[in-house]
């Protein structure tokens, strides 16, 4: 076991659900792993990496999965043990999480939210899509009062979003209420895709048209959001 | 009584420490077959018992019960209260029931029925679904109650405004299932009621057992929440679920959670392992009132803290382990003694209940270190 | 077998009764540990039970009413309790037979019932058939009156129901499993003893309008001596539970 | 559906049998029995010799994961004529949601018409699928993390194509290598076996003739998470004594182990040969796989 | 019911210091009472109440004709073998959720369970003239080369190869508070003691037709001889410890489960698992173990009670 673990090369050897990685005491367990009776199992079908710690910064950039390894980072700070991850052999079930940015559908709207479908979470498309709702209050951050959905959201609109919380039982509780986040994709009456002229305005090459939305800043991507 | 139990094969306690000495408990109780017998339910000695007590049962042929459909009077000379309505000039019952007139006002109070929610009421009850800014609360009603995200006390201090975020934190407050021990705060025009937490003695239950009665052999009373001399403490919501818990235990859990509480705002308090622990002896005591208050309900004996305390000794004194008290002929024993005891201390109650004022004074400035809060 | 010997030359039938005798009643409230009302109710040789949960928070949101609960009964017959044993596939809840006796009791029920009390609630009623000799339906109705008088349930009256019929142009009641069979008219009532109105007559297969009058009085008056047995037996049952208290 | 088993390099695995050990085992419980005759040998029991094979050798089995395109994961499962198809959907978002915390599993066994040559009655059918549907959801259940997966529901579907035997144990272990293809985080993947006790012997793996003809005899199903040495299913029926069911839950457990590590193995490869093909052909370097190493130190 | 975390961990703790909420230890059982008889319309019948847990079991016997061609030997028709036929009903009157059909799969997992239970061909041993007690020979076969697999129960065979009594053993669960499984077991095996089949003369046409001379009388009656049947004591794992006669509340917090069948011989009838978690080998040893002194004690008892009975009579 020890000799498989030395070959400390990021992407080496493959591993299947509920096999023995090493002890508890020798690395820290990330995605794809758990810890059992003082030992790291893995826990899906996939190749096994050793992240070393000085390397965690540039590897935590390039692999978005592991964004929500800062927090685990930071409890650990005086540890030195390197990380070990299983990395999955084929796209895992991704299920929006807390605090996951998703692209979404806009399928109906009310006058008191617009429900949506889930269709990305990350980067990662879902096969499936997922209920979700963006509730009037967590349309913008500011002057919550004033917004109407009609002015924010249309039917058929992508709009990338946050999610907020597990929601009701049947839908997750998204919101927009952030200057990156909002309608990225929409389409005017006559059939064109629209241009963001504002933060709150979108115009129809063909008609001319102008509509309102709650329009995403699009030049700065989600890495940004995230700082 | 011979014939259809003839067979009552109950074997002593063994006392030795092996556990699997325990099982001659086993009892068996097996009615003879073939010989046509109706149910146990109807069992014949008993209701040549019931006849005699009913003929000596003045509640039996007195006007004070009444059926539904009964009428209660032919003019118009009363006023409607619960339990009755109008048929043409007559008032007639509508629940089975005893009959209480004040001044003119005559309604009937159900023998069995399920809690009805008045303002002020002390209650305990069961999360049951989580709605945009308020929870659902199953009360043992006919329907469930709301507690609004409003009604609740937040940790930090009453003073703290609700934001959204809170809204969007419900589920670290109540989750489905949660107890909560609540105060009925107002009923709407619509029939549903609300109920709120706002107090620091409300909150959420943690550590204790539930047990569920018939709401109308409660009492509505000064307090609630009583530490019994046993060092157990109950709570016997108005609504028939009651809450029994260690008290030495709860103590500690109170003054844990107050002290993380002025620590930070964070609402999710996760209560340590060595908080919840509870001895071996306070397990055998819960038990024991556990056990007590459901042979109260088996008797239809109204539960409140001295009565639950007259069953605990008296099982005490007749030297019964608390697992006995399941035994259908132990019941019947203690019932028996109650019931006796009960007819020689009716002239007594008056004393008795100057008293429990008094202690009820005492224990309620216990009960505000003691009390839970969330 | 002839007609003729459903009731013999000195005007007994099958099982000794006179024409206008019901059979033994036997009934036992408060039955079962988690319904809110239950009741034990035995006619004869059919035995049933009932059992009353609410009235409690709607289960599926959109059947609930503003104004009123809703009335839900479920009636179902045990496998071993006719004398021939039913397939397990023809017993499973909802065949036609029992959805009729539970509409049956549903619409008897909802009209006694003081639903307006109960706005937005369900009041569930649970009839399960142990054994039937006959006259299944009003044996259910008068046990649903117990269990929902056991949950304390508001109702204007009790409802009693029984089941009459001619046969031979003598009006008999209380028919038993083999006098069902006679191909007489089968002549269900139910009414509120006490206010007097009839909850719900059914009949089937035609009857002269003079024997019918007759039938019915003879119904009439078979439901008050059931109310009679079992206003004792409610009274009974509840003064000895006050006995306590 | 694209089903190419037959090409490329796909292989039956053979599950060796330590025959050493089994000749002794068969010596000693023959000796035992002369040993105990009477005493607490249950009554009538039922003799059947095994030709084909040795009572305690698997039969061939072949498993191939990933042919069900549209599903999250799938495997295909042949154990000589018993053949079964499992496909896995989700984690995915359910109409309405009961479970906050974790996800919903969902189990559904069917028996395609064609799957035996018995006359099939409706309702018997229906027991007795939903019966082994909930076998197998307790069998899996516990191996999966499914609190990973808070507010969806993963569904698991097994079609029977072909009954000739030990349905339920091929039914699980496909189960959980759909499972494990469709990237679900679980503790182990679960590994089954069963056995028929007849009267001087213990035949593992039965066909659905050594089924019927031992019809009432002692019957055991065992399903293990072999890495935390922890059973998930245990069934047994027929009436065996004590000293009997211990022995032959023993030889289940060995036998799960057996097939977990053919479950391993499977699972690498595939893995190793969707590589290749992701590749574009370029050779993957270094790749070693220390399952058969960790398979002796286990 | 419904329990919250809290009170599961009070109930673990608890049964770790060995006095359950209702101050029973780990391994007592609640009192319970037995009725039989009580169903004139069925062949026997027996009413279990184990505190707030009520179960009826009603026997039908019917005469069942083996029909050649189902029965070679490829076609193991289920219909055709099985003597015993379980069907388990939990009624709404127990809890409202099991209304329509919300008791669906419990129902299949009950009955299921008693199929497993009684899966052994020897269960039932013979049966006995219900009068004096002495046994009472079935018509056995001259013995053909396709007898082998209809020895099975032969017991209640009427005409050897043809004709034989189907048990129908319809459960239904009136009121429950946990450990249904064990409550079922036992009313079983009481409505099977108290079970009582008409003799029955099979009369020889010329034309190989059969009919049947049915005697009535109700005192001349054939019983079931219960010595093999067994029982199951269910061990439910919670925390770190096992208990028996689980209550609902309990049942909500449990860990796994293992029912084992138990007869008086002391052998193992059947095993089935439940619950989510897993569980190690020498647990189940363990419980397998104390299932069955746990099954003998009950066994005893019953068969005790049982024995009164007839002595009475």
């Amino acid at each position: 076991m020890e000799k498989t673990i030395d070959n400390n090369d990021s992407q080496d050897i493959v591993v299947t659900p509920g096999q023995r990685l090493s002890k508890a005491v020798d690395y820290i367990s990330l995605d794809g792993t758990y810890v059992h009776k003082g030992y790291i199992y893995s826990s899906v079908l996939g190749f096994q990496h050793i992240v070393k710690r000085n390397l965690q910064e540039t590897k935590e950039n390039k692999d978005e999965n592991n964004n929500n390894n800062s927090s685990s980072e930071e409890s650990n700070i005086k540890d030195e043990r390197d990380f070990i991850t299983v990395s999955k052999e084929k796209d895992p079930g991704v299920v929006p999480e807390i605090g996951s940015i998703v692209t979404v559908q806009v399928l109906r709207t009310n006058p008191r939210l617009a429900s949506v479908a889930i269709l990305c979470v990350g980067t990662k498309a879902l096969k499936e899509t997922f209920n979700g709702i963006i509730r009037i209050q967590d349309v913008r951050a500011t002057e919550i009062d004033k917004v109407e959905i009609y002015k924010s959201f249309r039917p058929g609109d992508i709009v990338l979003a946050q999610i907020i919380s597990l929601g009701d039982s049947r839908s997750y509780y998204l919101s927009t209420a952030k200057n990156e986040l909002g309608v990225v994709f929409a389409q005017s009456v006559a059939g064109g895709t629209m241009i963001p002229i504002s933060w709150n305005m979108m115009q129809c090459p063909i008609t001319k048209t102008k509509e309102f939305r709650k329009v995403a800043k699009m030049d700065n991507s989600i890495e940004t959001e995230q700082e | 009584m011979t014939t259809s139990n003839n067979s009552n094969t109950t074997t002593g306690t063994g006392t030795t420490t092996n556990e699997l000495n325990y099982l001659s408990n086993i009892n068996i109780q097996i009615f003879s077959p073939q010989k046509r017998i109706k149910l146990k339910h109807i069992d014949q000695s008993k209701k040549q018992d019931t006849d005699e007590t009913i003929n000596s049962n003045a509640a039996f042929f007195s006007k004070k019960l009444v059926i539904p459909g009964q009428v209660i009077s032919r003019e118009g000379e009363y006023l409607k209260g619960h339990g009755t309505f109008h048929n043409r000039s007559h008032l007639v019952a509508s629940v089975c029931g005893t009959l209480e007139k004040v001044d003119k006002l005559v309604s009937v109070k159900a023998v069995k029925a399920r809690y009805q929610g008045e303002v002020g009421d002390i209650i305990v009850g069961r999360i049951t679904e989580i709605a945009s800014k308020r929870w659902k609360v199953d009360v043992n009603s006919r329907q469930d109650y709301i507690l609004m995200l409003s009604a609740i006390n937040l940790p930090g201090g009453i003073q703290r405004r609700r934001t959204s975020s809170d809204e969007l934190q419900m589920r670290t407050f109540f989750v489905e299932n949660d107890l909560v021990y609540a105060e009925v705060q107002m009923l709407m025009g619509d029939g549903s009621v609300a109920i709120h937490t706002r107090n620091q003695k409300y909150g959420k239950l943690q550590n204790g057992h539930f047990m569920s009665v018939v709401p109308s052999l409660m009492k509505r009373s000064k307090q609630h929440y009583y530490s019994l001399d046993c060092g157990v403490d109950v709570i016997l919501g108005l609504n028939g679920y009651i809450w029994v818990a260690d008290t030495e235990q709860q103590r500690k859990q109170v003054a844990y959670i107050q002290q993380k509480e002025k620590d930070s705002f964070d609402s999710t308090i996760v209560i340590p392992e060595e908080i919840k622990q509870i001895t071996k002896e306070s397990s055998e005591r819960i038990s024991r009132v556990v056990n007590s208050i459901a042979l109260l309900e088996k008797g239809f004996i109204s539960i409140h803290h001295k009565s639950i305390m007259q069953v605990y000794k008296t099982s005490i004194k007749m030297n019964l382990s608390s697992k006995d008290l399941l035994h259908p002929d132990y019941i019947k024993q203690i019932l028996t003694v109650l019931s006796l005891s009960n007819a020689n201390d009716d002239f007594e109650d008056d004393q008795d209940d100057d008293d429990i004022n008094n202690n009820n004074n005492n224990n309620n400035n216990n009960n505000k270190e003691s009390m839970m809060m969330m | 077998m002839s007609k003729l010997s459903y009731i013999s030359p000195e005007g007994l039938r099958v099982d000794g009764r006179r024409p206008n005798e019901i059979r033994r009643i036997n009934v036992k409230m408060n039955i079962l540990g988690r319904a809110d009302g239950s009741a034990y109710y035995e006619q004869g040789n059919t035995k049933i039970i009932a059992a009353v949960y609410g009235p409690r928070e709607i289960v599926h949101n959109t059947k609930a009413m503003f104004d009123r609960a809703i009335v839900n009964c479920e009636f179902s017959v045990s496998s071993f309790s006719t004398t021939e044993r039913k397939q397990q596939f023809k017993t499973s809840r909802g065949d036609r037979q029992t959805t009729e006796a539970s509409n049956l009791i549903k619409q008897a029920f909802e009209s006694t019932i003081h639903t307006h009390l109960y706005p937005r609630s369900q009041i569930d009623i649970y009839i399960q058939v142990l054994q039937s000799d006959g006259g299944l339906k009003a044996a259910a109705i008068n046990a649903a009156t117990l269990a929902l008088i056991d949950a304390g349930v508001s109702m204007k009256d009790f409802v009693c129901a029984c089941s009459t019929s001619c046969i031979d142009g003598i009006p008999v009641l209380d028919l038993n499993h083999i006098e069902e069979r006679s191909g007489g008219p089968d002549c269900l009532l139910s009414i509120q003893p006490q206010l007097g109105g009839v909850i719900s007559l059914n009949m089937d297969s035609k009857v002269s309008q003079d024997l019918f009058e007759s039938v019915l009085e003879l119904g009439t008056q078979g439901c008050q001596k059931i109310f009679d047995i079992l206003s004792l037996e409610v009274k009974k049952y509840s003064s000895e539970l006050l006995k306590n208290k | 559906m694209k089903i190419d088993y037959r090409s490329g390099n796909s292989i039956k695995t053979q599950i060796p049998l330590d025959y050493k050990e089994y000749l002794k085992r068969k010596e000693d419980k023959q000796q035992q029995q002369q040993q105990q005759q009477q005493s607490t040998q249950p009554t009538g029991a039922i003799t059947y010799k095994r030709k084909d094979r040795l009572d305690e050798q698997f039969r061939q089995i072949f498993m191939k994961t990933g042919i069900v395109t549209q599903a999250s994961g799938s495997c295909y499962l042949e154990i000589e004529k018993t053949k079964v198809l499992c496909s896995v959907y989700g984690p995915r978002a359910t109409p309405k949601t009961e479970l906050f915390e974790t996800a919903k599993l969902n189990c559904e066994l069917k028996y395609a018409t064609f799957s035996s040559n018995k006359e099939k009655f409706d309702y018997l059918e229906n027991t007795k699928e939903k019966d082994q549907s909930l076998i197998i959801y307790q069998s899996i259940i516990g191996s999966l993390r499914l609190d990973k997966y808070p507010k969806t529901v993963v569904d698991v579907y097994i079609l029977v194509l072909n009954d000739d035997g030990d349905v339920l144990v091929s039914a699980i272990t496909a189960a959980s290598m759909a499972l494990a293809d469709a990237g679900v985080e679980m503790y182990d993947m679960v590994a089954s076996c069963s056995a028929v006790c007849i009267k001087d012997a213990t035949l593992i793996n039965p066909t659905a003739q050594e089924e019927t003809l031992t019809e009432g005899a002692g019957k055991i199903l065992v399903s293990k998470m072999p890495s935390h040495n922890n059973i998930t299913q245990l069934i047994q029926t027929g009436e065996l004594n004590y000293n009997n069911v211990l022995e032959s839950v023993n030889l289940c457990i060995d036998g799960s182990d057996k097939i977990y590590s053919i479950m391993k193995q499977n699972l690498i490869d595939s893995l190793l040969r969707q590589q290749k093909k992701d590749g574009d052909g370029n050779e993957i370097n270094g790749i070693t796989t220390n399952a058969a190493d960790d398979q002796m130190e286990e | 019911m419904k329990v919250s975390p809290s009170e599961v961990s009070f109930i673990q703790k608890g049964i770790e210091h060995n006095i359950r909420t209702d101050g029973r230890s780990r391994v007592d059982y609640r009192h319970f009472s037995l009725e039989s008889g009580e169903i004139v319309h069925s062949n026997g019948s027996a009413r279990l109440k184990l505190s707030d847990t009520e179960v009826l079991v009603g026997v039908k016997a019917e005469i069942t004709q083996i029909n050649k061609e189902n029965n070679n030997a490829s076609g193991n028709n289920i219909n055709v073998n099985k003597r015993l036929i379980f069907n388990v009903d939990c009624c709404p009157s127990a809890s409202p959720e099991f209304e329509g059909k919300g008791s669906e799969f419990l129902n299949i997992e009950l009955a299921q369970q008693l199929d497993r239970l009684y899966s052994h061909p020897n269960v039932i041993v013979g049966l006995y003239n219900t009068n004096d007690n002495t046994k009472y020979d079935p018509p056995t076969a001259t013995t053909t080369a396709d007898d082998n697999e209809n020895s099975n129960n032969s017991s209640l065979t009427i005409v050897p190869n043809k004709y034989y009594w189907t048990l129908y053993i319809d459960a239904i669960v009136l009121d429950s508070d946990g450990n249904l499984f064990d409550a079922l077991s036992i009313a079983t095996r009481a409505a099977l003691f108290n079970t009582r089949l008409p003799k029955i003369k099979a009369i020889q046409g010329e034309y190989e037709e059969i009919t049947f001379e049915v005697n009535d009388d109700p005192f001349d009656t054939l019983s079931i001889d219960i010595k093999n049947v067994p029982i199951c004591v269910t061990m439910t794992k919670i925390a770190s410890q096992f208990v028996i006669d689980t209550t609902t509340r309990e049942e909500l917090c449990m860990d796994a489960r293992l029912t084992i069948g138990v007869n008086s011989s002391s052998n193992i009838c059947s095993i089935q698992k439940g619950g989510i978690s897993g569980l190690d080998p020498p647990t189940i040893n363990q419980m397998i173990n104390t299932a069955k002194v746990v099954g003998l004690k009950i066994l005893s008892t019953m068969d005790q009670a049982l024995l009164d009975i007839q002595l009475l009579k």
